[in-house]
């Protein structure tokens, strides 16, 4: 069951100028949210922001009725998400799109680039409660793009690379020897982030013929398969991000 | 209490309010939000004979109070619709209404003769003004000849209500309009998108994978509300409004510009559930004033 | 260093920013606000044969992301433009170029003449596409035959730099901007207002004077930048474009379409000041992305 | 010298629950304002306003920096400026406009109708410094559209009508006893307010020949000159309410 609902402001959590976790709770109850889903926030008051936008749920609250959001700044809508004030009203279209598959034997590797890591909070926490052990690895250009590692460390290993070398492994997700050596424990990777760094990875993992999935992002009008704006090319031709995705097994994906 | 029913040609709708095509899908996207059985109807997305995969990514570009779309019509075929998606919706309480599209006379044509013979549809809105394909769409639209003749051969081939979708890339539009009500449209629906393109300054490069797409949304209110009072002056039959309505208010200035009927498009992205609250606003304005019949306000406009 | 320099035919501007003929007035009234001797050139307010005292009021009403006007050329005639307006404005250090209109070729002609002997101005808009007037402007503007009568017959008397204003209200305006450079045009302008129209839904009344007006604002970018590009890539004359732009990205995206210059209307009405800052913004794109010319940015979207 | 300034939202004081007045401040010193100068506000946050909307400096204080506006919500613009937090920055163009001429002997008659009164505390200050008595009649719909009696009380009589004479005289300002009878001791009235209000009383003005200036609304797009959209007619043709107004004698005016 989707729904159009208001939530209000509850509280920020900054992690640079330029990224923070926004908290919007809800009067009413919420209905159940699954890793990997999204939902489509109205940005209030901008008038250079005219659809709504989309973003993966970070984390929920069903005790408190909260949703949480990590939000990058890189635009005119992100960056008037970061200057409500607390209690002010944002209304809502959520839960949307389909989940992460976590049915899977054994460990998973988490691969996620910039914001990308914002769906594997929910995911993290499905899979421990499954039982079963993952390792995250986190790519960013520098230092200050790498964050919650603290978050992050209550799931699984905290693998890290930024491309200038300022944190951990020097160079791309991919350059990361946890990829790069023979042996590779994992059973499944999920992976989200820019669109070059998610095929780079689907190569991988075709190659090392494990288990893919990717949350893709795309450019959406309506976030629940109104607009048909939202395709990726599949085996199976154009097919939406919003409703049959984000998350797509890459053996799906025309890439 | 008010009479909201209007009548566009033979087809009956229980109220003025319907949505537009490619931006409600097939009616069952919204039924989380909203009870659609409470619209005057559905204008599905756009059909074709064959399967279409559309245009490639992006297909979409925000504007100011509006946004770009160069979907091109993806859908499964009009045999398609027929035997899948037609029997799941055609009970949904509400008029469905085709919008038929083809890149030749003869595709038209073979899609309207399969629509003829559709028990539950009552009406095709035929679409000769598509800004997204390559061949067809838009390009008979902004040529009287090819517009009437495109509506003839529907019309000698579909018995049912035939709405003919006109396009705003034009200079006379109400020209246009006559022809296709001379060529035996029942009525006229407009308007479809306007051709527009958006640019990305920093990659200099066009933001749609088709340089230009449709462009819908608020924006373009006033130009459509401008074109419907031209047309409603210069045609008898009904006229079906849209382009931008975001809200009653805006539903309201169509109707009073010369609409029958008015359908709502981008603004259902906004808000999922804004058609059947545009009902009910509908309404309240009837009431408030005491009008009595929402036909008594078409093209009512006091000059 | 960047240069900004451009010419449109045989006018030199200092750089490609000039505010847009209506929205600037004839430059003093911004005096308080910015340097006008740094813009490019301003084109001045609307000038006919005779004195006009435009449409009555209302004459303004206020769209999404834009407005529309119909304030139909008011303006006290050419000689009086020339007598009083032109000795007071014509060294404020930028080039002031003419806006001309008229009912009639003739008065297109007369204007025109006079124009040709005034010393200090260097080049001339012919408005064929003002929709706020009863007779003549936008009828010139709209139909093939007479866009290119109205252009052959000014070219005759005029001899400096010849740009002619195009109205987007047509079906083909590629096909429009060739018919005028073939007429002698040494540029084309474009856009000038959509036809459009606002509803009093209230007081079931049109909210202007004039029933329709003219659309302009960031609304009709999108439309404004698919015609430059349409138009650049149709003709060989420099295209002067605007249609919305509100700041320097805007900016950047008219003449990556193809604009040699561009003109900033609606926007001084909500700041003031906000030429001379695309000017700098403009000088600051070119910089970031080490271009040294900003002619080589016209027409370099890469498709 | 007009000028495009900044100024932080000071303070609200609401009046009834659709008339307040904010004061907004400038960090930079004002320049002189004369009574009828109006303003350009740009309305930050709603999308559905692109103009700026005009308003009749209500007072001023060359002290603090502080500017203040009487303002009447009747639509987005004016609404989404009763929202504002103190602190919130807004953009003006002032001041804009001419001015209401004092130049008078004797006492003078000053008409408001609603949120036509914004003008008047200015005026009502420089009369006062030059030693000009005054009245001030004021009219409104009923008791609720009365507003601010105890500000004007401080220049002058204050007379009051309401159309459903829920206080003062019944009826419209022009059936006020001071307009009615035959004595009619001043020597200009002053008036601002709705066009019907303001041509009954220019006829008025004129069978009683004393002076008379209105103080003008038309709708405007710049509010410097520049686009000829607030056209009024004048025995000279149209010019333009912005700025060769708001404040006219009605002897220019074709009424
Ligand atoms: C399913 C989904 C989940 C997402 N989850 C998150 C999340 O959890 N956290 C987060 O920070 N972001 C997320 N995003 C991306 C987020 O939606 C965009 O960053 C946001 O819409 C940008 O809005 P804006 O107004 O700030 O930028 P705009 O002004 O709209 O855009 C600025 C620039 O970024 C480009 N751009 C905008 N949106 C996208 C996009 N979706 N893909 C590629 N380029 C784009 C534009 O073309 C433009 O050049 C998600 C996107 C999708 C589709
Ligand atoms: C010189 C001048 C001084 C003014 N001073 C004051 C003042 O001190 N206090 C105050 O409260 N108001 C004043 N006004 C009026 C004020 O500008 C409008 O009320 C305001 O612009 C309305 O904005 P809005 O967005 O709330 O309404 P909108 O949504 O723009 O309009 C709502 C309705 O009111 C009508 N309307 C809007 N503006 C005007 C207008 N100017 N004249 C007639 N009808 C209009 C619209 O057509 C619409 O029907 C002044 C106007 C002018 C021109
Ligand atoms: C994403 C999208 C897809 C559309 N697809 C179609 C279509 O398939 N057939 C059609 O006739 N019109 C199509 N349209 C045009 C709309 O039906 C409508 O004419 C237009 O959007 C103007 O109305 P609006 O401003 O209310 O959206 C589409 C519009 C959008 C935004
Ligand atoms: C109030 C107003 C008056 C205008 N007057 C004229 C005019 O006299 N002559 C002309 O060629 N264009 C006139 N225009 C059109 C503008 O020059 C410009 O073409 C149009 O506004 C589109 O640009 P914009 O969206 O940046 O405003 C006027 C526009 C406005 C808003
Ligand atoms: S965003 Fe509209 S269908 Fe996916
Ligand atoms: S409002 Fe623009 S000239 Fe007066």
């Amino acid at each position: 069951m989707k729904l159009v609902r208001d939530f209000k402001v509850a509280g920020y959590k900054w992690l640079n100028e330029s990224n923070f976790i926004i908290e919007l709770q809800s009067a009413e109850d919420l209905p159940p949210i699954h890793p990997g889903n999204f939902a489509e926030i109205q940005v209030p008051g901008n008038p250079n922001v005219f659809l709504r936008r989309p973003f993966s749920i970070y984390d929920c609250d069903l005790t408190y009725n909260t949703l949480s959001f990590y939000v990058k700044i890189i635009g005119e809508g992100t960056a008037t998400l970061g200057k409500l004030k607390q209690g002010d009203t944002v209304n809502l279209i959520f839960p949307l799109g389909n989940k992460f598959d976590t049915e899977t034997e054994g460990p998973v590797l988490i691969i996620g680039g910039g914001s990308g890591i914002a769906p594997f909070l929910l995911l993290g926490k499905e899979l421990k409660e499954k039982g079963i052990p993952m390792t995250f690895l986190v790519g960013g250009r520098t230092s200050g793009d790498v964050h919650l590692t603290d978050v992050f460390g209550q799931y699984g290993d905290i693998l890290i690379t930024t491309e200038d070398g300022s944190q951990g492994t020097k160079g791309m997700v991919t350059h990361h020897p946890v990829i790069q050596e023979e042996s590779f424990p994992f059973k499944k990777i999920f992976t989200c982030g820019p669109d070059p760094m998610m095929k780079a990875i689907a190569e991988i993992a075709k190659q090392k013929s494990v288990e893919c999935e990717a949350s893709l992002e795309n450019t959406m009008a309506c976030g629940f398969g109104a607009c048909l704006c939202c395709v990726v090319e599949t085996t199976t031709g154009n097919r939406c991000v919003c409703t049959d995705g984000p998350v797509f097994n890459i053996k799906e994906l025309a890439w | 209490m008010v009479n909201l029913n209007v009548n566009i040609g033979a087809l009956k709708l229980k109220n003025p309010v319907t949505t537009a095509s490619g931006t409600y899908a097939y009616g069952e996207e919204f039924s989380d939000f909203m009870d659609i059985s409470k619209l005057g109807g559905i204008f599905v997305k756009g059909l074709t004979l064959h399967n279409r995969e559309g245009n490639a990514y992006p297909r979409m570009a925000e504007t100011a109070s509006g946004m770009l779309n160069s979907v091109g019509l993806q859908n499964k075929g009009i045999d398609h619709f027929i035997a899948h998606i037609f029997p799941a919706i055609k009970n949904s309480g509400t008029q469905i209404i085709a919008n038929v599209n083809g890149s030749t006379i003869e595709d038209y044509i073979a899609v309207s003769e399969k629509l003829n013979e559709l028990r539950g549809m009552e009406a095709i809105e035929l679409n000769i003004s598509c800004p997204n394909v390559k061949e067809g769409g838009m390009a008979f639209g902004i040529n009287p000849k090819s517009a009437r003749e495109a509506t003839e051969a529907v019309r000698k081939v579909y018995k049912k209500t035939l709405i003919v979708k006109l396009s705003p890339n034009v200079t006379h539009i109400d020209e246009m309009a006559k022809i296709v009500e001379d060529a035996g449209a029942d009525a006229v629906s407009l308007v479809n998108t306007f051709l527009g393109m958006a640019i990305d300054a920093e990659a200099r490069k066009p933001i749609l994978s088709t340089i230009t797409g449709g462009l819908s949304g608020p924006c373009i209110k006033p130009i459509a509300l401008r074109m419907i009072w031209q047309v409603y002056n210069a045609i008898k039959v009904p006229v079906v409004g849209m382009g931008g309505i975001m809200n009653a208010k805006d539903a309201i200035e169509f109707i009073l510009a010369g609409s029958s009927a008015i359908q709502v498009g981008t603004a259902n992205f906004v808000d999922p559930a804004i058609s059947v609250r545009i009902i009910e606003g509908i309404e309240e304005y009837c009431d408030r004033y005491g009008v009595k019949d929402v036909n008594d306000l078409t093209g009512s406009l006091k000059i």
